[in-house]
């Protein structure tokens, strides 16, 4: 019976998702929706280092941007979109792979640190190696890529494709979770030493942890550079990497929907309330605030902790315990070991 | 039954037909409001600028009575956040869901690069004063329009005055290590070499430098120091050069100068030369009262951010009476801005050239102390200032566009 | 061939020699009890073998394999498993998940991303036969922050026998337990098998002495006595170290 | 160019950094808190320097002044909201860069965008010759202003009740607890006093920086640096990394251009790989 009433809502998500473009009309809505979901491919990625291996990363608009460069500097090249994205995921594992060897030198707050640098310092370059990059005025590209001949020019085209790429890493980080690997890898977050002692090679799980993740970041960087057929050094700097970590830990870490809910939050405040309220940076930062108080393991763990409580209480003695729902303390600490 | 119309209904609706067949076609359009969508930076850094790009807009349309070419006037506010990202967003929110009918801002050039191929494609009518210099050159926009003027478009006559007039042999430049600094530098290296000076050395902190010492050190040996800071840089930079004890003249671009950051500067500023396309103290009737009315509502003297709006919004209006104010055939719109030719503006008398760039004055000016507070005072005027200046067009655009090596230094 | 042969080893922290040279030799099989004052060395020396500290010179013997170079991960995979005094288990997750861990540390299946960890028959069956072991099968699906610390120390003893072990580590096994709860480890301990060579640091003499064939006192990073139960006791620095004679 | 100039502002820039950095270093010494709002409450004492200098107050005591309004925020924040997170680093950076955004915003809304210099204390401006080399008077001011406070911490550190406490909650908080030491107030203290100094640095750099939307931004990394090269959490590694980053930075600059961009990040990358706890920090976090 359960399976069944979560086989439908599951069944009644993918088919609002995918008739969105039909219902929401505009689409300048759309194309919030597309990059909602472009970044929830992000966050979701960085939430595999974040949530399940318990290492804060604060340089994946690195890889993010590298990615989006990568294919830029590809297409600008003349090469086709096939070898562009293939390329561009290549070189962002490579970097990854790099990332994730100095960066596992440290643990704790010295992989936070270790991960600012590498993000700094990809800033710079992509700054700097103007031959390269084209400087602070960014590479653009004209085209979109047209899989099977559909062409992704329009709005609700390229949703419906941005939609499918996110479906795919909804289900691969899902079944990446599950796994005997995921298993293994949120051991490392939880017992690093005591894995170790019982056989596991915690260095290599979190190294292949950081390249799933890097992955991921590359595919949604690559989501970015098509979406907006820009990219600048301002989709790698610091802000963007702090951007996405806020996105992750406010919607609830070591989860699925949680990064999906930070996405959907801060786009919406950047994009949409950004329109009606004027001072939205103040809005969103006293969002954040708020939901450490009142949910600080993130909104999604945090609204199912108050669901369950309220109707705990509701089963129970209309009386019943009359504290706040208990927050569960140390609940979301991340790298700490 | 047949609908009773009442006489007073019926008089005031013949009145009305005849009223409107009186009158050109603006009136008959009246009905629905003009659009204006403005791109701006409103949080984060870049919202100096941004603000004053958006007093200026709503000073613009306060002047005319929120009414162009006799239709009501509509402004659409995007903040961009100042990253590229958020203006394409803000460009579709305006584009597409708002559907307005031309677009002023952005202000930097890597927001408006972003959106130019967005906005060509829906042939969006664009009015920046970014001044990225291929957006009117070697990579133009066919729907963008320009009443400021590229980077180097002040730069140009201010290398002229300083080979010239000042008679300076050699400078250093400093400027932030981003293409708005090398086009300015690109820009005054060219005229000021071909007038027999030297650059002896182009220096380039990046955009964050808390302290400028480490290129202070550099500055010696030299006729004067050029900077094209922009932002609050320019502050920062007069102010540690001043307490350093340096005493080479500084010769400075339109933003580095900006009338508008004049109250901040302290005396370290007087004594400073620049060149910009703006100039508050040009006596010109419209410039008076766009000055006079930043300073009633906003308790500012404005400068290029504020003026480049407010003429804009000018340049828009001249071209909504020349279609009669419409705006449905962007064809005819767009042709009808890059036609529009001002006699009086905040700027004196300006027109387009065929890339949609302004041709206009450029002031020379220097700073002084009047009356306890800083004012740029005009010392030279070259008229008619294009961005090509009295290059060759074509010889201009069959070079590279400057770039941090290029002019490279000569030696 | 002894089990686990340990010659000369010795560690350091700084100025501190922790370790200053044990030589200590088990035979396959053997149930051996180390005892000693705190900070005499006795954690120490169990991280040194399991290779979570690496020594600063000596020798570490597993059934005549020199294992000193070898990475601590790949010493389970030997055959040797420990338990920690300070319990070391994973909170969020079920007991069961807790020995499934223990039993994919030593699988090839756990590098494999794709197939459900919940659903590997193998694992859940062993998970449960050595939680039935250990008399947890009926809380096999209960959180571990859901247990008591008796109950956990039985997880953690559990996760060691998971691994089946040739040499298993225990690090003060009844600390901190009740004396019902110390009855019911001290059957489990006795009902493994001797093809399970032991080692415990206990200090909980009552039961230790009960269950040690030979002990080894260590004091100071040194072994000062080594013998069977009646030798050890009866020896004059054993007194003189714990009675302060 | 002139070396000696450099040499001379890498001491007056690292000492401006160690005001900026030292109360970020103490509070991520007791508490491990990374906290990302070090340089919104710098940016913050700034503006608050800025209106009480307008008001007429004079610059020293402006200083003082925002440097306390500060550190009274720090307290509020301490008490109210990162007194709930002992330890959900997480949480913590997520609230601490959310009041972060909340200052900045707040900041564009009461002072404006355009940026405000803070004039130099009339003694003070200009430049001295030492030792033949031109330098800003004010700069040696910094100099000395910040040998002081690292003087006067230090002796708080070592020599003074409230510091053995401190030492001794950095050391063990569970020890400090069970012999009486009132950690939770030591915490509050300490963030008070973190603050306070990241205040009162913004109005000692302000004739130096002049005040600005996204002084926060530029400023905060610095802090980052110091303390990564310094050693996480010592004073004396926050004083040492100062002075290695103002001369990273002056010489770095100027001499090697090209790398400008990279000149702190890439140091600091190379000492967390080789030493991940920093140059001066104990070897385990």
């Amino acid at each position: 019976m359960r399976r069944l009433a979560a086989l439908g809502s599951l069944l009644l998500a993918l088919g609002l998702l995918a008739s969105l473009p039909a219902w929401i009309g505009n689409s300048y809505y759309v194309n919030i929706a597309s990059q909602v979901l472009l970044y929830a491919v992000f966050a979701l990625g960085l939430n595999v280092i974040v949530g399940y291996a318990g290492l804060v990363s604060l340089g994946h608009a690195g890889l993010f941007g590298i990615a989006a460069y990568s294919g830029a500097i590809l297409i600008t090249a003349g090469y086709g979109h096939f070898v562009a994205i293939a390329g561009a995921l290549v070189v962002t594992l490579g970097v990854a792979a790099l990332f994730a060897v100095l960066a596992l030198r440290g643990t704790g707050l010295g992989f936070v640190m270790i991960t600012v640098a590498l993000g700094q310092i990809v800033w710079g370059v992509a700054y700097r190696w103007i031959s390269l990059t084209n400087g602070d005025n960014g590479v653009s590209i004209t085209s979109r890529p047209a899989p099977f001949g559909l062409s992704l020019v329009d709005a609700n085209p390229f949703y419906w494709a941005t939609l499918v790429v996110f479906l795919v890493a909804v289900a691969a980080i899902a079944i990446f979770v599950a796994s005997p690997f995921g298993a293994s890898l949120r051991g490392t977050r939880d017992q690093p030493r005591r894995m170790n002692a019982l056989g596991y090679n915690v260095w290599l799980i979190r190294f292949l942890a950081f390249l799933f993740s890097g992955l991921w970041s590359g595919v949604a960087g690559l989501l970015f550079l098509y979406y907006n057929q820009f990219v600048s050094p301002q989709t790698v700097a610091l802000t963007a990497s702090a951007e996405v970590l806020l996105m992750v830990i406010s919607g609830g870490t070591a989860t699925l929907l949680g990064p999906i809910a930070g996405a959907l939050l801060v786009v919406i405040m950047k994009n949409v309330a950004s329109g009606y309220i004027e001072r939205w940076n103040f809005v969103l930062g006293a969002i954040f605030v708020a939901i450490v108080i009142f949910m600080p393991e993130g909104l999604v763990p945090g609204s199912l902790r108050l669901w369950r409580w309220a109707t705990r209480r509701r089963r129970q003695h209309p009386a019943g315990p009359a504290a706040m729902a208990p927050v569960p303390h140390g609940s979301i600490n991340g790298g700490a070991q | 039954m047949a609908p009773r119309v009442g006489r007073r209904t019926f008089a005031k609706r013949v009145g009305a037909a005849a009223l409107a067949a009186a009158l050109p076609m603006p009136a008959i359009a009246e009905d629905k409001p003009i659009k204006i969508g403005l791109l701006t930076v409103k949080t984060g850094p870049l919202a100096q600028g941004g603000i004053q790009m958006e007093q200026g807009t709503n000073l613009f349309l306060k002047h005319r009575g929120h009414k162009l070419a006799g239709r009501k006037a509509e402004l659409v506010v995007g903040d961009t956040g100042g990253n590229p990202a958020g203006t394409k967003t803000k460009a579709q929110e305006l584009i597409e869901r708002d559907h307005v009918d031309f677009i002023v801002g952005p202000l930097a050039a890597f927001e408006l690069l972003a959106i130019s191929d967005y906005v060509a494609q829906h042939k969006c009518p664009i009015l920046s004063l970014a001044a990225a210099e291929d957006m009117t050159q070697r990579k133009p926009n066919p729907y963008f329009v320009r009443a400021s003027g590229t980077s180097a478009q002040a730069m140009h006559p201010l290398a002229d005055y300083a080979a010239k007039e000042l008679k300076y042999k050699s400078v250093i430049t400093v400027t932030e290590d981003f293409a708005f600094g090398y086009e300015q530098m690109g820009g005054f290296q060219r005229v000021f070499e071909d007038a027999g000076g030297k650059l002896a050395k182009k220096l380039w902190p990046p955009i964050v430098t808390p302290d400028y010492t480490p290129y202070l050190a550099q500055l010696s040996g030299v006729d004067a120091v050029v900077s094209g800071f922009a932002g609050s840089n320019p502050l920062k930079f007069m102010k540690q050069y001043k307490d350093q004890g340096l005493t080479l003249p500084i010769i400075a671009g339109s933003v580095a100068m900006d009338d508008a950051l004049l109250k901040s500067f302290g005396d370290e500023a007087v004594g400073t030369i620049s060149c910009s396309g703006y100039t508050a103290d040009l006596d010109t009737p419209s410039n008076k009262k766009f000055v006079e009315g930043m300073v009633a509502d906003y308790g500012n003297i404005p400068g290029i951010y504020a003026a480049g709006l407010y003429m804009s919004g000018m340049v828009a209006e001249a071209a909504l009476e020349k279609t009669g104010g419409k705006t449905d055939d962007k064809e005819a719109f767009i042709a009808a801005m890059r036609g529009v030719s001002l006699t009086d503006t905040p700027r004196g008398p300006f027109h387009f050239d065929h890339l949609g760039n302004v041709i206009g004055n450029a002031f020379i000016r220097r700073c002084e102390r009047k009356d306890g507070k800083l004012v740029n005072t005009t010392i030279k005027t070259y008229k008619d200032v294009g961005q090509f200046w009295t290059f060759d067009e074509k010889w201009f655009l069959a070079q590279p566009v400057y770039s941090r090596d290029y002019p490279p230094l000569k030696g | 061939m002894s089990a686990l042969e340990v010659s000369g080893l010795q560690k350091s922290f700084g100025g501190l020699r922790v370790t200053r040279e044990v030589n200590l030799s088990v035979e396959p099989g053997e149930r051996r009890l180390i005892i000693g004052p705190n900070g005499a060395g006795k954690t120490t020396l169990f991280s040194l073998i399991t290779g979570e500290l690496r020594p600063d010179a000596g020798s570490i013997r597993l059934f005549g394999r020199e294992i000193v170079r070898v990475p601590s991960r790949r010493r389970a995979h030997l055959g040797l498993a420990r338990t920690y005094q300070i319990i070391t288990l994973f909170q969020r997750e079920t007991l069961l998940h807790n020995v499934m861990l223990s039993l994919l540390g030593l699988s090839g299946l756990r590098w494999n991303p794709f197939r459900r960890f919940a659903q590997q028959a193998a694992l859940i069956e062993a998970g449960r036969a050595a939680l039935a072991r250990v008399g947890l099968l009926d809380m096999a699906d209960r959180p571990l922050s859901d247990t008591s610390y008796g109950e956990r120390r039985r997880v953690e003893i559990a996760m060691g026998l998971a691994q089946n072990p040739k040499v298993l580590l225990l690090d003060e096994p009844f600390a901190g337990l009740s004396i019902e709860e110390r009855r019911d480890v001290q059957g489990l301990l006795a009902s493994i098998p001797h093809d399970v060579t032991i080692v415990m640091i206990e200090h909980d003499m009552d039961v230790a002495l009960e269950f040690a064939e030979r002990i080894t006192v260590l004091h100071f990073g040194e072994v000062v006595v080594e013998g069977s139960r009646a030798e050890v006791v009866a020896h004059p620095k054993t007194r003189e170290i714990y009675l302060g004679e | 160019m002139n070396l000696w100039l450099l040499a001379a502002n890498s001491i007056a820039f690292g000492g401006l950094l160690f005001l900026l950095s030292a109360g970020f270093a103490l509070i991520f010494g007791l508490m491990r808190i990374p906290n990302l709002t070090h340089g919104s409450l710098f940016m913050l004492g700034a503006y608050f320097g800025v209106s009480l200098i307008s008001w007429g107050v004079g610059f020293w005591l402006a200083a003082l002044a925002g440097g306390v309004g500060v550190a009274v925020l720090g307290g509020l924040i301490e008490r109210l909201l990162l007194r709930r997170l002992p330890g959900a680093e997480l949480a913590q950076v997520l609230v601490t860069l959310g009041l972060s955004f909340m200052i900045a915003d707040a900041c564009l809304m009461q002072w404006g965008g355009d940026p405000i210099s803070i004039e130099t204390p009339a003694a003070l401006r200009g430049a001295s010759r030492v030792a033949g080399v031109a330098f800003p008077t004010y700069r040696l001011g910094v100099i000395v202003i910040a040998v002081a406070f690292a003087v006067v911490l230090w002796a708080m550190l070592e020599r003074t009740r409230l510091g053995a406490m401190i030492r001794a909650g950095v050391d063990d908080p569970m020890m400090a607890r069970a012999v009486g030491i009132r950690v939770p107030l030591l915490f509050t203290l300490v963030f008070c006093l973190g603050s306070g100094l990241a205040g009162f640095a913004g109005v000692i750099g302000g004739p130096i920086l002049s005040v600005y939307p996204g002084l926060d931004q530029d400023m905060l990394p610095l802090a980052l640096v110091v303390v990564i090269l310094g050693g996480s959490g010592s004073l004396v590694g926050a004083f040492v990394g100062s002075f290695v980053v103002g001369v990273l930075y002056n010489f770095g600059q100027a001499l090697l251009p090209e790398l400008a961009y990279v000149v702190l990040f890439l140091p600091m990358l190379v000492v967390l790989v080789v030493r991940p706890a920093g140059l001066f920090g104990r070897s385990s976090p």
